[in-house]
């Protein structure tokens, strides 16, 4: 088979020597650890947790960490490690979920007011720019307060008020990419608007994107709990690491491992976010290569 | 300039439409009838809808719409519908604290994020770098009302030295800045830290060297204004965020201030203070947003020169 | 006193990446005589602006490390100085202009002060006098002398370049190091930066290092020539001697590759492959991969330094009478497969 | 003096003249006719005062504004006023006053209007005599003047202030209003013509702490020297402190979770019941209160007059649940959904039913509603099962029963289960409109029975009221209802 | 060198314009030229940075959208050509850029972005676009091992290389070389240099060549075109613009540019100033403010592109005969 044959097809780019720069990054790769076991333990929760997140022991209130319950139980009993374990689902599906809600819309409102300007780019941005002006907090109460709360509404309204975020990124990546060359070369051979955007423009946007996007995921876990503190998050007995929280938070003189330990695990999950995100940003950006 | 400023502050015209037309939306489909609230739950149902029809509230969405825009071009917000105090008033009651609040958290914020990015990226990937930037993200890692409590926790009751909530004096002030200042903290340290690595590498950093300058004014006379830009610019974004966003560590702490006045006023329907309230925090976001711009000018000259 | 100013003596210095390490300037040798003018010339990559640094000592560390070496100028060892001294001389004694003169100034500072500066920090002066001496820089260099307080922006880029000219001489240096100043220049704008150069230079009896990869300019500015390649010099001498009897296999194949003004040629001769990957240099002579004149020797061994004459200086075996010379002066096939 | 204000306390305090408050939540307005919240009324119950006086443990005296009142016929009382009180702008109380404040009342459409709905109007004598005409003969009435919400008012002062007076209020009471710091702070000081002498503190300031760990946080570092409503937990770790003195008091709050007696299955008697016993309400509230609470057995806290004691409660009996079950037609249980809004005590009993209900097979969703759009659906009957509670503030069972049982007051008006029951109907008509406390009494216990029987509810617990001050605070003494009562308060 | 004048050009070129709209007012980037390009030729076109090379180059393949002017190509009218026909043109007319790592999309493989053109046009099986890639790839001399590396992974000559063989993908008729050598060292300048020669003779190719090298352009075209501020000012063989330049830009031009010859002494002409704005461009002659033979006339009126003798063209009153008027 000629050697032309794979590359004819598969779009494989740089992606291996971002993956190898990063794996450099030691703090970046500690990272992507912490988040590749909290994503495995949310993926076999079930086989995972010692107990289930909802089995309720209602003689052992808020009891401290013990060898039947190594993080303790909750105000009604429950194991806070299957909890924190089956959380890490709840947690990490709001941020993806989020995450992607914005950064599809944001990323495609973006894409083509930075492709098109003009008008489009006009009424796009300032309709940001509206959004981008209501504390994004606010405006997520606001959408949970008429849309009602539990998990689907509450991932939409994190995503929605994080629109702007991904509209201002992708267009700003997208009006530097539109300008280079290899645009006005792919125009050159005859490519149409819709697939250098698709081949030519996004693949090379993506880079901020990412960064953002794996930022974006701690911010939008940080927002659910936030929601859910004020009383506006999931339902229970879903376990959200925000409402655990919330709701251990007024054990917090006599039995603080009911807030601390799904604090700590928010903690940990941003921290580790933060570190990857940061790392894909140097590994991404060839400029701060050293 | 004063064209391009008077431009930008028309501009804000638009934006502000925008945003008191998706507040509107927002809560005109919001379920609870304020008419309801208002009465009590004991009223009977006549009266309600006696007071709905006075309200207006069974008018259909452009009308009043249309009342609350052109009631609000004169001025007039409306009174709240809990505590009967017009709207504004209620605002502009609330509204010192949380600018109190935003500038101090912003203050901590930039006191702790610039010096340590600058000194992280002038000693890119050493042990200061590495961990000044841990240090950075464990701020921003934290949910606000868990550090919240955790300070409460340490200052008030194992250290007794700080007052653990309230408003009024600067030591009221201490732990609600540090709590919002810090989650900046990181965002602006890392900012600086690659607006700085970006500046660092620029050839006019390489003659200003070249000429003998020492380090340290090569750093903070040639690199630093040049990396302010993009520092300003998060530093503005963050205020602005502070501004609306302060909500949790308000409740934390019983900080007097209008994120927390919205969240009580959203869940109450009380319509005419979330409309203004949100105009009103959207306006200073914007206003800061324009300062910021105008700020740009005054340290970059080359933007200065696209204004006028 | 020696009238020799700079002269460098198997200087090494490596930059570790992730690709591994750069060997970007290996044994160089290079002598420059008190207000002589000498162009080190090379292809990209080649280490000249890495040279330059390594006198200035601002070669960029970590990734960057002076190896071994000395910098003997003006009868000190420059590498032995600590960096307080370093930098005194820096700005004073030896300055430098940068290839790019959209980006070597500061955007957000006048070009008043960034003159000033260098003026203030070297010599005892007040900040009027300072500032004074800035304005008759300026006018040095036909820049109005009310521009002082405009920015860098606000000047075309052969104006900026002249700013970077009157920053350099400004506290009048004995050794002027020019990295490329006018490769970012167009021709006619080069023509006026090159004839200002020349002239101030004149004036102020300054040596000057030019370090171009135009032999064009060589030709019109500098007394003496060193061709580099993949980090060392490979030849040097006096300009006239240079480009009429190139000796180096390389030198030669660098002349056949540009297109001539007044002759006529029907095809180029380039010299075939590419410059050699930095981290993986060849062995034995670095250039033997290209040089037509090739044989198994130049693989395994290195070749030393020849002086055919006093002032010609050559690196190739041919010259040590170790392998054969060339028939024709060029050769080399053109078109260079994969 | 005014110049002390609240920002001026130092963190640590024992100041001798001030006592700082710390309460849960922002009074809305102390205009007692446009709302009748419980922050509201804490603080208006210091600035006005009512005709008839209320004890703390709920006893109607005759030693409020109303030196003395004659029942002339059981729509008619002659009220006689204490003379000589001054409103704290200097004026008397007249009857005009009086007038003013109920004709106020009404037009305003004041949310505890309701209370003196039997009211037609005020006969004005003289200036300290007045005759109350009634529209019906209604029990509870003289017990309702004793009410915060019923406070008079000073007519002049209330027409200056216009819109605003509920921001400048005027009243009788021992302390007169000077500062409201919105969502932060309010200051009361001390009203020296006070008609029943000065009060013993000089100045009140009430802080509004919304987290409850950070009310008792407050109280045990001394910012505060009282706090209201301590939280179940913290009461626990203040109570273990030497130099903190805690009160636990019954209160009038019943937490019900209410079924919607018109909808499938819950109109059959035996699911309701079934459901009673599947729950261990014992074990719930136990966790719900941390043991602050007692155990339901009907529908009015002890404390409320004619509450029904003797009722034996349902137990939990989870066999009998399933065979009951099993006759209604459900053998297998069904699916269901228990609605709460985001009140924390009220999600946990729901999480802990979600599981108690499992074991007789029913499964409940819980869906959790904001409070706005929760008390329109309830009361529009989209429910199945809902939590909610009541407080019978006036300490009075009608209060307590009528419009959460009688079958005129379906829906927003309190009876959210849609269960009517003719006899229950009747005895509440009957205790509410026979003045004589007796037959109220008999008819009471019956309704109580009735329901009990029928179980509209699964009755859950009454809240007891927890309340705690710094030791050198003396004079306090909670209040039944909440609205404590703070002129004999002071620190020592 | 024998150009067939009597041959039809392939494109031809009438009074082209081509403005942008910025902040500071109209930029006339391309002002009014009219050239023609004849099949087999080479076209070279010089000029100082921003005075329109390149915007003459895009304009012409309608990468922008002109302002003005007509663009014949083999007898049709480009400017008017219908979206879907312009990808047609494209097929016959191709660019090549200047910048070999900006003009190669850094996340496509060698062989994907040679294919592109195929798969745009819907060109060939699986199996003949591998050949066909192939092909190209030993065309413009670049191993077939190549074919899945990336852009970054390849020095500048071998980019370059692939932005040929993509400009000639689709059998091109037309070629616009963008400075195809200007970011490139000299030896391996000289190597595209030949391998673009090589192609032209191959495939009978036409070319417009674009730099700012006047030794560039005079090796490899025909004819070269001298452009200043958005205008012709002189066009003529490639002979004729070094022995007897008329322009006195032209003049200056060839004067500034330093030969590497010892003791070349050449009669310098330093021209003061810089070039100015296409956005205020001077009156009269675009010229007339660094011409060192100004003359009264010049502000006021532009001399046009005016043909002093056979194959040699000038706008400038001093080249042309006194009857001559300005336009
Ligand atoms: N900061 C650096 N980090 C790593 N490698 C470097 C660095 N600077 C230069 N190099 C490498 O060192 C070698 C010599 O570079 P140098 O810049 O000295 O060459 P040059 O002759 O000035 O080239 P040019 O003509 O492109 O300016 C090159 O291979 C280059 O990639
Ligand atoms: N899309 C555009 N929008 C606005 N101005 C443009 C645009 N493209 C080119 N210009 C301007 O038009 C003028 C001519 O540009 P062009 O790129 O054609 O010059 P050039 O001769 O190719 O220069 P260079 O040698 O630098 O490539 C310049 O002033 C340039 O700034
Ligand atoms: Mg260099
Ligand atoms: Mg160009």
């Amino acid at each position: 088979m000629l050697p032309a044959t794979k590359a004819l097809t598969a779009h494989r780019s740089q992606w291996a020597e971002v993956w190898r720069r990063l794996k450099q990054n030691r703090m970046a790769m500690a990272g992507l650890a912490v988040i590749g076991i909290i994503i495995f333990t949310a993926l076999f929760a079930e086989v995972i947790a010692p107990y289930g997140y909802r089995e309720q022991n209602l003689t052992r209130i808020a009891d401290p960490p013990s060898r039947e319950h190594l993080l303790g139980t909750d105000d009604l009993g429950r194991d806070i490690l299957s909890r924190i374990i089956f959380g890490a689902r709840v947690s990490l599906q709001v941020g993806f979920v989020a995450v992607s809600i914005a950064l599809i819309a944001g990323g495609t409102l973006g894409a083509l007011s930075g492709f098109y300007g003009g008008n489009i780019d006009n009424v796009v941005m300032r309709c940001m720019d509206v959004l981008l002006a209501i504390p994004s907090i606010l405006l997520a109460i606001a959408i949970v307060s008429a849309f009602g709360g539990g998990l689907v509404n509450v991932m939409i309204a994190v995503g929605i008020s994080n629109i702007p975020v991904y509209a201002r990124i992708v267009k700003a990546s997208v009006i530097s990419i539109k300008e280079q060359e290899f645009i006005e070369a792919a125009r050159a051979v005859g490519a149409s608007d819709f697939r250098i955007i698709t081949k030519h423009i996004l693949p090379n946007s993506m880079a901020p994107i990412i960064v953002q996007g794996t930022l974006g995921v701690a911010i939008a876990i940080l927002s659910a709990a936030g929601l859910s503190f004020i009383g506006l998050g999931i339902e229970p007995p879903t376990p959200e690491w925000g409402a655990m929280l919330s709701s251990g938070r007024h054990l917090i003189r006599r039995s603080p491992h009911v807030a601390t330990f799904p604090g700590l695990a928010i903690v940990i999950t941003i921290f580790a976010l933060n570190l990857l995100g940061d790392g894909l940003r140097d590994a991404l950006d060839p400029r701060l290569k050293q | 300039m004063y064209k391009y400023i008077l431009r930008r502050v028309l501009l804000l015209i638009p934006v502000m439409l925008g945003v008191s037309f998706v507040v509107f939306t927002i809560m005109f489909f919001t379920p609870g009838d304020p008419a309801k609230l208002l009465l009590g739950e004991r009223a009977p149902e006549s009266e309600v809808q006696a007071l709905r029809t006075q309200m207006g509230l069974d008018d259909p969405f452009a009308i009043q719409y249309g009342r609350f825009l052109f009631n609000a071009l004169r001025g007039d917000l409306g009174r709240s519908l809990v505590t009967r105090q017009p709207a504004a008033l209620e605002l502009v009651n609330r509204f010192p604290a949380t600018l109190q609040l935003a500038a101090a958290g912003v203050l901590v914020a930039v006191l702790i994020g610039i010096p340590i990015g600058i000194v992280s990226a002038t000693r890119q990937y050493s042990l200061f770098d590495t961990f000044s930037m841990i240090f950075a993200l464990i701020g921003v890692s934290m949910p606000n009302f868990w550090q919240g409590i955790m300070m409460v926790l340490l200052f008030s009751i194992m250290l007794r030295v700080l007052p653990s909530s309230g408003y009024g004096t600067p030591a009221h002030l201490v732990m609600p800045a540090l709590t919002i200042g810090t989650s900046s903290a990181a965002t602006i340290t890392r900012m600086t830290r690659s607006s700085m690595l970006e500046v660092i590498r620029q050839d006019y950093i390489r003659t200003a060297r070249a000429k003998g300058l020492s380090e340290r004014v090569v750093i903070n006379r040639h690199a630093l204004k040049n990396a302010l830009i993009p520092i300003v610019t998060v530093v503005g974004l963050q205020f602005g965020y502070l501004l609306g966003g302060a909500v949790l560590t308000e409740t934390i702490f019983s900080w007097p201030g209008v994120g927390r006045l919205m969240v009580d006023a959203i869940r109450q329907r009380d319509y005419p203070v979330v409309q203004g309230g949100v105009l009103l925090l959207a306006l200073t976001f914007s206003i800061v947003n324009l300062f910021v711009d105008i700020l740009y000018a005054y340290i970059d000259p080359r933007i200065k020169a696209q204004y006028k | 006193m020696s009238d020799i100013l700079l002269e460098i003596k198997n200087l090494n210095v490596t930059y570790s990446t992730q690709e591994g390490v750069v060997q970007a300037v290996e044994n160089l040798d290079l002598q420059l005589k008190r207000g002589e003018s000498l162009g080190l010339v090379g292809e990209t990559g080649a280490g000249k602006t890495t040279t330059a640094l390594s006198i200035m000592q601002l070669v960029p560390a970590p990734p960057g490390r002076i190896e071994t070496g000395e910098i003997w100028f003006d009868g000190e060892d420059l590498l032995k100085k600590r960096s307080e001294e370093m930098r005194r001389i820096r700005g004073n004694r030896i300055s430098m202009i940068f290839q790019d003169p959209m980006t070597s100034l500061n955007p957000v500072l006048t070009v008043g002060f960034q003159i000033t500066e260098a003026i203030t920090l070297h010599q005892n002066l007040t900040a009027k006098q300072a500032e004074g001496q800035a304005r008759d820089m300026l006018k040095l260099v036909g820049i109005p002398e009310g521009r002082v307080d405009d920015y860098p922006h606000e000047f075309s880029g052969g104006m900026r370049q002249r700013v970077g000219i009157a920053m350099a001489l400004s506290c009048n240096p004995r050794l002027l190091i020019a990295d490329e100043p006018t490769t970012a220049l167009d021709v006619t704008i080069q023509a006026q930066v090159l004839d200002l150069m020349k002239r101030l230079r004149e004036e102020f009896g300054t040596s000057l290092l030019l370090i171009t990869h135009d032999l064009g300019v060589v030709a019109e500015v500098c007394d003496s020539v060193a061709i580099m390649y993949a980090g060392s010099v490979v030849e040097h001498s006096t300009t006239p001697r240079l480009f009429e009897t190139p000796r180096h296999p390389y030198t030669r194949g660098l002349f056949n590759s540009i297109p001539s003004l007044d002759e006529e040629v029907p095809r180029l001769k380039p010299i075939k492959g590419l410059m050699p990957d930095p981290t993986n240099l060849p062995s034995g002579c670095r250039f033997h991969p290209r040089c037509p004149q090739a044989i198994d020797l130049c693989s395994t061994r290195s070749p030393a330094h020849t002086d055919l004459n006093p002032e010609h200086h050559v690196q190739c075996m041919i010259y040590e009478g170790l392998v054969p010379g060339p028939d024709e002066p060029d050769a080399g096939k053109a078109q260079e497969g994969e | 003096g005014g110049a002390e204000t609240a920002s001026e306390h130092p963190a640590k305090r024992n100041n001798a003249e001030t006592l700082v408050v710390g309460m849960p939540g922002d009074p809305r307005s102390l205009d007692p006719h446009r709302t009748n919240d419980q922050p509201s009324s804490r603080v208006k119950k210091q600035i006005y005062d009512t005709l008839m006086y209320q004890t703390s443990d709920l006893t109607v005296t005759g030693d409020g504004l109303a030196e003395s009142y004659e029942v002339i016929s059981p729509t008619e009382f002659a009220f006689t006023l204490r003379q000589g009180v001054r409103f704290h702008n200097g004026e008397e109380l007249t009857s005009e006053d009086v007038k003013f404040t109920f004709e106020r009342m009404r037009e305003l459409n004041a949310p505890a209007a309701f209370l003196v709905n039997a009211l037609e109007r005020v006969e004005i004598i003289d200036d300290y005599n007045f005759v109350m005409h009634l529209s019906f003969p209604f029990g509870p009435f003289i017990t309702h003047l004793a009410h915060p919400a019923t406070a008079i008012l000073n007519k002049t002062a209330v027409l200056a202030a216009g819109e605003n007076y509920g921001r400048n209020p005027v009243g009788t009471g021992p302390f007169s209003f000077v500062e409201w710091r919105a969502g932060d702070s309010l200051t009361l000081s001390r009203y020296d013509d006070y008609f029943r002498g000065p009060a013993a503190s000089e100045r009140i300031i009430f802080r509004i702490i919304t987290e409850d760990t950070q009310r008792a946080i407050a109280l045990e570092t001394g910012e505060v020297d009282l706090i209201y409503d301590v939280g179940p937990n913290d009461y626990r770790d203040l109570a273990a402190l030497e130099e903190i003195k805690g009160f636990q008091t019954s209160g009038l709050t019943t937490f019900y979770m209410g079924f919607n007696a018109q909808k499938k299955p819950f109109d059959d008697v035996r699911v309701r019941q079934a459901i009673n016993l599947a729950l261990d309400v014992e074990a719930a509230t136990q966790v719900a209160f941390r043991g602050y609470a007692t155990t339901a057995k009907g529908p009015l806290a002890p404390t409320v007059q004619f509450a029904n004691t003797g009722l034996p409660g349902y137990g939990h009996d989870v066999e009998r649940a399933k065979a009951l079950l099993a006759e209604a037609g459900y053998p297998n249980g069904f699916s269901t959904s228990i609605w709460t809004n985001d009140n924390p005590v009220r999600v946990m009993y729901a999480e802990i039913f979600q599981e108690q209900l499992r074991a007789v097979g029913i499964t409940a969703g819980i869906e959790i509603v904001e409070w706005a759009p929760y008390l329109d659906r309830t009361a529009r009957g989209e429910h199945d099962m809902f939590m909610l509670g009541w407080v019978a503030v006036t300490g009075d069972a009608d209060y307590g029963l009528y419009s959460l049982f009688h079958s005129e007051e379906f829906g927003d008006a309190g009876n959210r289960t849609f269960w009517s029951n003719d006899e229950v109907d009747r005895l509440l008509v009957e205790g509410k409109t026979n003045p004589d406390p007796a037959a109220r009494e008999a008819a009471y216990l019956r309704a109580q029975e009735i329901i009990f029987e029928e179980a509209p509810w699964a009755f859950l617990a009454f809240r007891d009221e927890l309340n705690a001050t710094r030791d050198y605070v003396q004079g306090f003494e909670p209040h039944t209802a909440g609205h404590h009562i703070l002129y004999q308060v002071y620190n020592n | 060198m024998d150009r067939a004048t009597q041959k039809d050009p392939i494109l031809s070129v009438r009074n082209l314009r081509q403005f942008f709209e910025t902040k500071r007012g109209t930029l006339k980037a391309v002002n009014d030229i009219s050239f023609d390009i004849y099949p087999g030729e080479t076209l070279g076109i010089v000029g100082e940075s921003g005075c329109g090379k390149s915007t003459t180059g895009r304009s012409v393949l309608r990468l922008v959208e002109p302002t003005g002017g007509n663009v014949v190509f083999q007898g049709k009218e480009v400017t008017t050509l219908p979206r879907r026909e312009i990808r047609n043109f494209r097929r016959d007319a191709q660019i090549i850029f200047q910048d070999p790592f900006a003009s190669l999309d850094p996340r496509m493989s060698i062989a994907a972005i040679i294919a592109e053109p195929f798969e745009i046009f819907n060109l060939y099986s699986r199996t003949e676009r591998i050949e066909r890639v192939q092909e190209l790839m030993s065309l413009v001399g670049l191993s077939s091992r190549l074919a899945n590396a990336f852009p970054h992974e390849l020095d500048g000559g071998r980019r370059q290389r692939v932005g040929v063989a993509r400009a000639l993908a689709l059998d091109p008729k037309f070629v616009v070389c963008d400075e195809p050598v200007s970011a490139l060292d000299v030896s391996i300048q000289a190597q595209i240099l030949n391998l673009i020669q090589d192609l032209q003779d191959r495939l009978d190719l036409t070319y417009m060549f674009i730099s700012h090298d006047l030794s560039v352009v005079r090796h490899i075209s025909n004819r070269v075109a001298v452009m200043y501020l958005g205008k012709i000012v002189e066009i003529t063989t490639y002979h004729k613009i070094f022995t007897e330049p008329r322009h006195p830009y032209t003049k200056a031009l060839l004067s500034a540019i330093p030969i590497p010859k010892v003791g070349a002494k050449r009669e310098r002409i330093i021209l003061e100033g810089d070039v100015p704005s296409p956005i205020n461009p001077p009156r009269g002659c675009i010229f007339s403010g660094r011409c060192p033979f100004v003359m009264d006339r010049c502000k006021e009126a532009a001399p046009r592109l005016h043909e002093t003798e056979p194959e040699h063209r000038v706008a400038c009153f001093l080249a042309h005969n006194e009857t001559d008027q300005p336009e």
